[in-house]
């Protein structure tokens, strides 16, 4: 390996390597938060904290942040849709 | 007529490499057709597989009529009577209906109307059909096992511990087959995106190719749900895991929303095809532009859309919440209004038109008459207190046959007819294609009409006996199905007999707009010797400031510039 | 000389390259409903059995869990250098990646293995007899439990087979990785896997803990 | 004898129904009719050829059309949704008190059960004039209770009680249904309904041969389950004390509250778990597997008969 070459891996990783210290970050709080007496917000927390790592992984590992319009949408159209059965589903269940 | 078919002729006669050189020709093995990644040989695949499933479908129901001529359950058993009747609709649902127009037609149209080359993905379309006839073997093989008796719709508890049939085998045919749709949904979207000829902006799509788009859209996020709902169902089945199990705490209403989550919206996998279909055909025989294009776009958007938001209809008495009740009925009003516009517009588009009455045309007309009809009685049963009444009746059966049959067969027949010249490279008997569209109308109503009556009576679905105050509904209801089944088998006839004897074609038979027009029939292994550019918006079929006039001329001379 | 990456009916490699990406991103947005099947009846049912479900999701083998989620994080990391590696042309240490990446992937599914053991041997599949938890919505955590976990497994399984696919592929022609939207669209694939994964985790091994 | 009558009209709700079939019909076939006729005149007028005039669609034929139509649509639309829930709305507030009988529904037939015990398979007998109250639940798989002539359905779960009120207003023989696929002799899962005057459903009523009440039957069981163990108000196990609860508001773990009514008792006996007292630790075991349906509407009767002003009914 060139020293070039170890110049450009390093380039190349930097932004990774932060956004998996965020990730470790972020799953370290979930773990914790989890074991702490929150009642009905321990699912909320746990929630909010996987879907902004989720969120870390689309923008940063799946590149979303540097995607053409067409591919956000594409991935964001499938969780859109998913809402539309929780929101009508649960239209049922919450006042059965 | 005669100067189109002059025009005809003169090609025929015009020594061209496309004569011998095209798709059909380009390699003659049986192999050169199993490995082919030709988009119009994979939608030819389809239509000889898709054909075999509707003549399974069709004799499961002749049965089926055949038996319900007396009240009483005599000529099969009950099981058998409830294996048919699956048979039927899992066979027709999945494995016609679904793949009809949007794998048939739409493989073959899509990139030649879009002047592309082939689909994006040549060889995951190709993955596809192998996909469908792997489900396909496992339906075949479920019936000859022995055969399910769910019903269709699989609903639990029944499926899950109750009943004796092969259902995961049939569970398992249909989640195979539904990635082939996801598929083919997911490689028409990509090459919708990608591969539009030069000057092929999105408001210059002829509507079939955005019926094919909202389709795709409708097939890839609604699929999936049915596929984990299947899953879940079967593995309640084969593993005993409590899922929907209510004695568990499980409920069954949950498999109901998940189903249907998929399977409402399913209607408009085979329903925004047609419509695509028929404004194509419409156009083309009134020689006007399609009325109000951009309003024709946003309704397909709009009930593609919304077609997710009003599963619970199925379910009114199936114990969800009176709240739910009101939210699905209420959508249910709110997705009838874009199908209502459409259907103004094609009215609309005849006006100040040219109009001949070839075959397509009519069966057009023969679906403008029955899906206004089917819709109509779609908002009766969005009616809560009327649904109650309605649901599980016979009246449901004849409102969804009128969509799905009347609607989408009466148009996939419509594209049959429209296209086959340009598949084909040949031209059939007019005269007994319009017979057989006005048979197909005819024998539709006799058999479906009097289930509406018998419906609103009270008549339950799925039933082997019933009681004799019925019988003459069903007699006439059965008369009705051997007219539509003999109106079904004619242009089987006479399309093979085409096959060898027809007349040649020629590129444009109907002296249509649309660049699948534009190339030789049967258009050649790569679709267009030059790569096509468009300059207009479609159906130019007449020039802005005049009507169409008698000869056609206008056509002529938008194509020099197309 | 045109590459062997371009395949019909495409001109160029960058048009192909992102009309694959879109390809995927629309596969992926149907596996989000896949899944979202999952995610449905795990939330229609913790709310109809909430106590239950906590009761159950004590259950679940923490340990497993976290550190099969932390092999997971640190896999999607090794994926998302080496897609960007051999855009870079690096392929060298592309081809050193998909290698780490994959036996990551495999690691999981040992772990995976091993977990599945210890739930079998405490009896908590809910299909057999002798489950030992009586809450009526604690068979039913535990019927997700399975079933989104296995599904998620056979994922990861494909996941991993796609990765070895692309250290095949290359093992003659590296600058294919470059040309061929292989790499970009496996790792799309696997990152989405991974994320997956973050949210079972939330709802399979977090509940109950306090 | 109204079987063989298709469109027999027995219930308060048929009427209604009807009106609201006929009203959807006539606007219905006047949009069917309008479409037709411009396509048959279209078809006519502008066939190829003809000298009908052609040329540019006029100015108003573009935009104002469409938007008038689609304006319309969407007006008629909600017109008709509006007024399909206005309509029912207006029957509510009918007298409450009652005729509350049990429907029990296995494959493949109709278990029926009487405020006094009388029982009856796949015939229901009712008194013209009375609201009929129905408590229904399934043993097995999901059936569907239809009447037609009441224009009134409703699907039957298991391990689920669901409830379907009608007014039969004429006395006749009519058809009961099973409207939901339950298995291979669905269709042979149907029975009568016989509306009688009402001194002789009373009669009828009386000279069936008398079982024990429910209440009676709930009673007993109450004890021989062992449920009286901790719920006797002398028991030494602390668990609630069942008088007077039927009807009445709960207090529940957290903060919610629920009516006791049929469905509340039901899931308490089945999913102990699921809805605790406040105040009440969640030692009740379920008896899923102990008890089945008729003992739970047994059970759930002698509770109700706890509370004087619910028994009443």
């Amino acid at each position: 390996m060139t020293p070039e070459e170890r110049h450009r891996i390093i380039a190349i990783a930097r932004a990774p390597s932060l956004v998996l210290l965020g990730l470790v970050l972020l799953f370290g709080a979930n773990l914790g938060l989890s074991f702490a007496a929150l009642g009905r917000f321990n699912l909320v927390a746990n929630l909010l904290i996987a879907a902004a790592m989720v969120a870390l992984i689309a923008l940063f590992f799946m590149e979303l942040i540097r995607s053409s319009a067409i591919h956000r949408l594409a991935a964001v159209v499938g969780i859109f849709w998913l809402m539309f059965f929780f929101v009508l589903g649960f239209a049922d269940y919450l006042t059965r | 007529m005669s100067d189109i078919t002059a025009g005809a002729y003169e090609y025929s006669r015009t020594p061209s490499i496309g004569a011998v050189d095209n798709y059909l020709t380009h390699g003659r093995t049986l192999r050169s057709w199993l490995v082919t990644t030709d988009h119009k040989r994979i939608g030819i695949l389809y239509a000889l597989s898709i054909t075999v499933f509707f003549f399974i479908g069709a004799i499961a129901m002749a049965i089926v009529r055949l038996d319900l001529i007396t009240p009483a359950p005599d000529l099969v058993s009950d099981d058998t009577y409830n294996k048919l009747f699956t048979l039927h609709g899992i066979v027709m649902v999945w494995f016609f209906l679904i793949p009809s127009i949007p794998a048939t037609f739409g493989n073959f149209m899509l990139p030649l109307m879009i002047g592309a080359k082939d689909v994006a993905f040549p060889r995951l379309n190709l993955t596809s059909w192998y996909l469908f006839v792997i489900g396909a073997l496992f339906t075949i093989g479920c019936i000859v096992a022995g055969g399910v008796d769910t019903g269709w719709t699989f609903y639990t508890p029944y499926s899950s511990q109750y009943s004796h049939g092969f259902v995961i085998p049939a569970a398992a045919g249909v989640f195979i087959t539904g990635f082939s749709s996801i598929l083919t949904g997911l490689n028409f979207i990509t090459t919708i995106h990608s591969l539009r000829t030069p000057g092929m902006h999105w408001f210059r799509l002829p509507l079939f190719v955005w019926a094919m788009y909202t389709t795709s859209a409708v097939m890839i996020l609604a699929t999936p749900v049915l596929a984990m709902t299947l899953l879940l169902m079967s593995a309640e089945r084969f593993f005993g895991i409590p899922i929907f199990d209510p004695a568990r705490g499980g409920d069954p209403l949950l498999f109901q929303h998940l189903f249907w989550f998929y399977s409402h919206p399913a209607v408009y996998i085979m329903i925004l095809p047609a419509m695509g279909v028929v404004s194509e055909i419409f156009t083309c025989y009134a020689r006007r532009r399609i009325f109000g294009y951009s309003f024709m776009v946003y309704c397909m958007v709009g009930i593609a859309v919304v077609g997710f938001f009003v599963w619970g209809h199925h379910m009114f008495v199936a114990g969800q919440s009176p709240f739910a009740n009101l939210v699905f009925s209420f959508m249910s009003f709110v997705v009838a209004v874009p199908s209502a516009i459409k259907v103004f517009n094609w009215t609309a588009t005849l006006y100040r038109g040219q109009i001949t009455f070839e075959s397509p045309f009519l069966y057009c007309l023969g679906f403008l008459w029955l899906f206004t009809f089917g819709g109509l009685t779609g908002l009766v049963l969005a009616t809560v207190p009327l649904d109650v009444h309605l649901t599980d009746t016979y009246f449901v059966v004849a409102h969804f046959h009128y969509i799905m049959v009347g609607g989408s067969v009466s148009a996939f027949f419509a594209a049959l007819h429209y296209w086959w010249p340009k598949i084909t490279g040949r031209m059939y008997d007019e005269a007994w294609a319009r017979f057989a569209a006005i048979l197909m109308f005819f024998g539709f109503n006799l058999t479906f009409f009097p289930q509406f009556i018998m419906g609103y009576a009270g008549m339950p679905r799925r039933y082997h006996a019933y009681a004799p105050e019925f019988q003459i509904f069903h007699v006439l209801s059965t008369a009705g199905a051997a007219v539509l089944g003999a109106a079904y088998a004619l242009p089987a006839l006479y399309l093979l007999w085409s096959l060898r004897r027809g007349e040649r074609a020629g590129p444009n038979p109907w002296c249509a707009t649309g660049l699948e027009w534009q190339t030789e029939s049967p258009p050649p292994r790569d679709n267009f010797r030059t790569p096509p550019v468009v300059v207009a918006a479609p159906y130019q079929y007449h020039s802005e400031t005049h009507g169409p006039d008698y000869q056609h001329r206008d056509i002529e001379r938008a194509q020099g510039t197309v | 000389m045109p590459s062997v990456a371009l395949r019909e009916p495409w001109q160029d490699l960058g048009h192909q390259r992102n009309s694959a990406v879109l390809g995927m991103w629309l596969f992926l947005g149907t596996e989000i409903l896949f899944f979202g099947g999952i995610f449905a009846g795990y939330s229609v049912y913790r709310f109809l059995h909430t106590a239950d479900f906590l009761a159950a999701g004590r259950e679940t083998n923490i340990y497993y869990g976290s550190v099969n989620t932390l092999v997971l994080l640190v896999s999607s990391f090794v994926m998302s250098l080496g897609s960007r590696a051999a855009r870079a042309g690096l392929f060298r240490f592309a081809r050193l990646c998909f290698p780490v990446t994959a036996v990551l992937g495999m690691v999981f599914l040992t772990l995976k293995g091993f977990e599945y053991n210890d739930d079998l041997e405490k009896h908590l599949f809910p299909g057999a007899s002798g489950f030992p938890l009586p809450e009526a919505g604690a068979g039913l955590f535990w019927a997700f439990y399975w079933v989104a976990t296995v599904v998620h497994t056979i994922h990861l399984t494909v996941g991993i087979g796609a990765v070895f696919r692309l250290q095949i592929l290359s093992r003659d022609d590296p600058q294919w990785l470059n040309d061929s939207p292989s790499a970009e669209v496996t790792s799309l694939y696997w990152h989405f896997v991974d994320c997956i994964w973050v949210f079972l985790y939330a709802l399979i091994y977090l509940p109950g803990r306090s | 004898m109204e079987i063989g009558n298709l469109f027999a009209e027995a219930s308060q709700n048929a009427g209604v129904v009807d009106l609201d079939f006929l009203v959807l019909t006539i606007i219905s076939m006047a949009i069917f009719l309008l479409v037709f006729t411009l396509v048959l005149v279209f078809c006519i007028r502008y066939r190829r050829g003809s000298n009908a005039k052609r040329g540019r669609l006029p100015e108003i034929m573009r935009r104002e059309i469409e938007a008038g139509w689609t304006a319309g649509t969407v007006f008629l639309a909600l017109f008709i949704f509006w007024w399909a829930v206005a309509a029912p709305a207006a029957l509510q507030g009918q007298p409450a008190p009652a005729l509350k009988i049990h429907i029990y529904a296995k494959q493949w037939m109709w278990q029926v059960e009487h405020p006094n015990g009388a029982r009856e398979i796949n015939t229901l007998h009712l008194p013209v004039g009375t609201p009929v109250h129905l408590l229904m639940t399934s043993q097995d798989v999901i059936h569907s209770f239809y009447v037609p002539a009441f224009r009134a359905k409703h699907d039957v779960l298991p391990d689920r009680i669901v409830e379907l009120e009608f007014l039969p207003t004429k006395i006749g023989t009519f058809h009961l249904f099973c409207a939901e696929f339950c298995g291979t002799a669905h269709s042979q899962m149907t029975g009568q309904v016989i509306v009688m005057r009402q001194e002789d459903y009373a009669h009828w009523r009386e000279v069936q041969p008398q079982s024990e009440t429910l209440a009676a039957e709930g009673a007993a069981l109450f004890h021989s389950l062992g449920c009286s163990g901790c719920h006797d108000p002398a028991s030494a196990v602390h668990a609630p004390d069942l008088r007077g609860v039927f009807g009445h508001i709960v207090q529940l773990q957290g903060g919610r509250q629920v009516v006791a009514d049929e469905a509340y008792v039901r899931d308490s006996i089945l999913l102990p778990d699921k809805d605790i007292v406040a105040g009440f630790a969640p030692i009740m075991p379920s008896f899923s597997n102990v008890v089945n349906n008729g003992q739970i509407e047994s059970l759930i009767a002698y509770i109700r008969s706890l509370s004087p002003q619910e028994s009443a009914q």
